[in-house]
């Protein structure tokens, strides 16, 4: 069984989205919250990282809302979940990594 | 399924508690069970009952133990990170000559064991921190 | 650009700067660094704000904060202007980084009392290197 | 000289706390003056009297009380931040009601206007945090 | 490498690991994750450390905090054999990135009873490759 | 008169190392506090983008020391102050901008 990763901070500022991404596994998820939504903007850095991940990558919505990240600005490929949807991302995994 | 929630930093400086709180308000809904929130590191001062935040403002130790009421949860915090950060309950005061104490209803102080025994008990542990 | 300020009670303008670099939300600086302006600009010294880096995602547009339970703080940017706080400097390089253009932003204002109350652009987008001036010419720095 | 140092985290979790007191000690012994020392954000819970960290520890909150009183510092703890966090002197506490209060001797709570009068009366100031 | 463990009082046994990724002295995670480990070393799981990114700098030889007025608090890695947790994972491209070596870090050692109190290494210098297989093992994982 | 820059994260997880250096100006000067003495390890990426740097940088040696990093392994041309060297640094800048 797999395990999802939270990635809670800001790509453009710190690099724990860059090192979550190099310690995926295939089969594992990856799901961005609080400033770690930054990392789906589409056309930049860390969006360009994300969609070379192997790993299905998830973003909460309302972070991104609160942040005025409208829909239009999420990078292909990338889901966009609520908090239910983050609970049933932990209970599906076998285990969750906060990469704080 | 069972979880168990830690939570790493204080109340408004960073997003944790909020987020945290939120998904355990989504697991309460979805009908799982939260066998503990352990708060640790700065966490503890979520548990603080001298906390006046502006009147338009959330009130994040409130609102944490109202959740703890409304469903029976068991918040603990960290005894070691509570005494280095000044958070006390009645008894902790009265044994280190204190005659103030800060803890809110609803949490209750112990040890770091109950991280542990959380965690082999909880089918899920999640962490918020910074 | 006009320096004209009045002097406060100590009877002296100091250039005040006041350095956000980061995010909205994640963290409460940027809240608590808006507190400090608004307080300030009571003060009449000379104040500029410098968004670099994440800095500049507190300026976007449209924020709505209802699901993370936390208040929308970003119409108090708006208030600036009433405040005589007119000069906010956003680095062009970090908001292209970042996947964002001025368009991304709030539309901030101030009216010129002495040009006959006309509406003018608080924002000013600037390069790293005009940022870099900017910052050379300050007598104190507040970063938060 | 003088100085204005503005400390913005809170005590042993961060280390900006303990550099600023290392610094605001080389500063009081060169000669230079210290205006003012002003505790914004998570920095108001260096301002606390419940901390009891371990003995063979540093006691943060009584060695910022301490040089306080040896040397006469203005060690102002800002009122918004206090308030939001659980950190009230007697006086706010009775004001809002609160049956403890927290606030060690050697610190005041006041306005955010301190800090900029701080800043406009001192020729250097200098910001310790994360 | 042996993953016979006695089960604990809630007759389970999980994998636990404990996630490193800050350096020390700059904040306290560091220290107060070295206590939730010591602690949760009474509960005979089967116990990992991995330190990754920064983390690797928590075990540098040599630490002398006098000057900084903090405790030294790196010793107690020392002790971490006592207490049958025996595994720490050193994460080399972490090292190498930031200009580290295996000899700049403490000498940690175990004694194995099963083999007649043999000392051996409790750190385990691992390519990211092997971080990875090694995360995707855990049941519990705690980060700091 | 030219500013005091200090950066007190690690350069290998943050971007104010980056970030201050690509705001100084050439008279400035940097000085290493906290985690952000780990910048100064020699061979490292962080050393070499200070080694390009116009400005003057320093760190604060009691900061090394508590991190194991021993002088040899410090980067040429960058200078050790203790405590009251940061307080003359200060005193002899204009202002200090703080890359938190």
């Amino acid at each position: 069984m797999s395990i999802l990763h939270t990635v809670n901070k800001s790509p453009f500022q710190k690099n724990d989205l860059a090192s979550c991404l190099a310690h995926v596994s295939d089969d594992d998820a990856v799901l961005l919250i609080e400033d770690g939504v930054y990392g789906v903007i589409t056309g930049t850095q860390a969006a360009g990282q994300i969609s070379k991940s192997p790993a299905a990558i998830y973003v909460l919505g309302g972070d991104l809302a609160a942040r005025g990240i409208g829909e239009e600005k999420v990078a292909d490929g990338v889901k966009i979940v609520d908090y239910d949807g983050f609970v049933d991302l932990a209970a599906k995994h076998k285990a969750v990594n906060s990469w704080l | 399924m069972k979880f168990a929630i830690v939570v790493n930093e204080g109340p408004y400086t960073h997003q944790a508690s909020d987020t945290a709180f939120q998904f355990a308000k989504s697991v309460l809904a979805k009908g799982h069970e939260i066998v503990r929130v352990f708060f640790y590191h700065d966490g503890v001062n979520n548990g603080t009952k001298l906390a006046v935040p502006p009147q338009d403002d959330r009130h994040i130790p409130n609102n944490w133990s109202a959740l703890a009421k409304e469903n029976e949860l068991d918040l603990v915090l960290c005894i070691a990170a509570a005494q280095r950060r000044g958070i006390l309950d009645e008894k902790e005061a009265g044994r280190q000559g204190k005659d103030s104490n800060n803890v809110i209803d609803g949490f209750r102080i112990s040890g770091l064991g109950q991280l542990i025994e959380a965690g082999i008990q909880a089918d899920r542990t999640v962490t918020f921190g910074d | 650009m006009s320096d004209e300020m009045q002097e406060g009670p100590q009877g002296e303008v100091k250039k005040f700067m006041y350095v956000n670099r980061k995010a909205p939300y994640g963290t409460i600086y940027a809240l608590e660094a808006l507190e400090v302006v608004l307080i300030g600009a009571a003060f009449d010294q000379d104040v500029s704000l410098a968004f670099i880096d994440d800095g500049v995602f507190q300026l976007t547009d449209g924020q709505k904060t209802d699901d993370i339970g936390i208040k929308n703080f970003s119409p108090a940017f708006r208030a600036l202007g009433d405040y005589d706080v007119t000069k906010l400097y956003v680095e062009k390089e970090s908001l292209e980084e970042r996947g964002l253009t001025r368009d991304d932003l709030m539309d901030l204002t101030w009216e010129d009392e002495d040009n006959d109350w006309e509406e003018k652009p608080s924002i000013r987008v600037v390069s790293r290197e005009e940022m870099k001036s900017v910052l050379s010419d300050q007598d104190v720095i507040l970063s938060f």
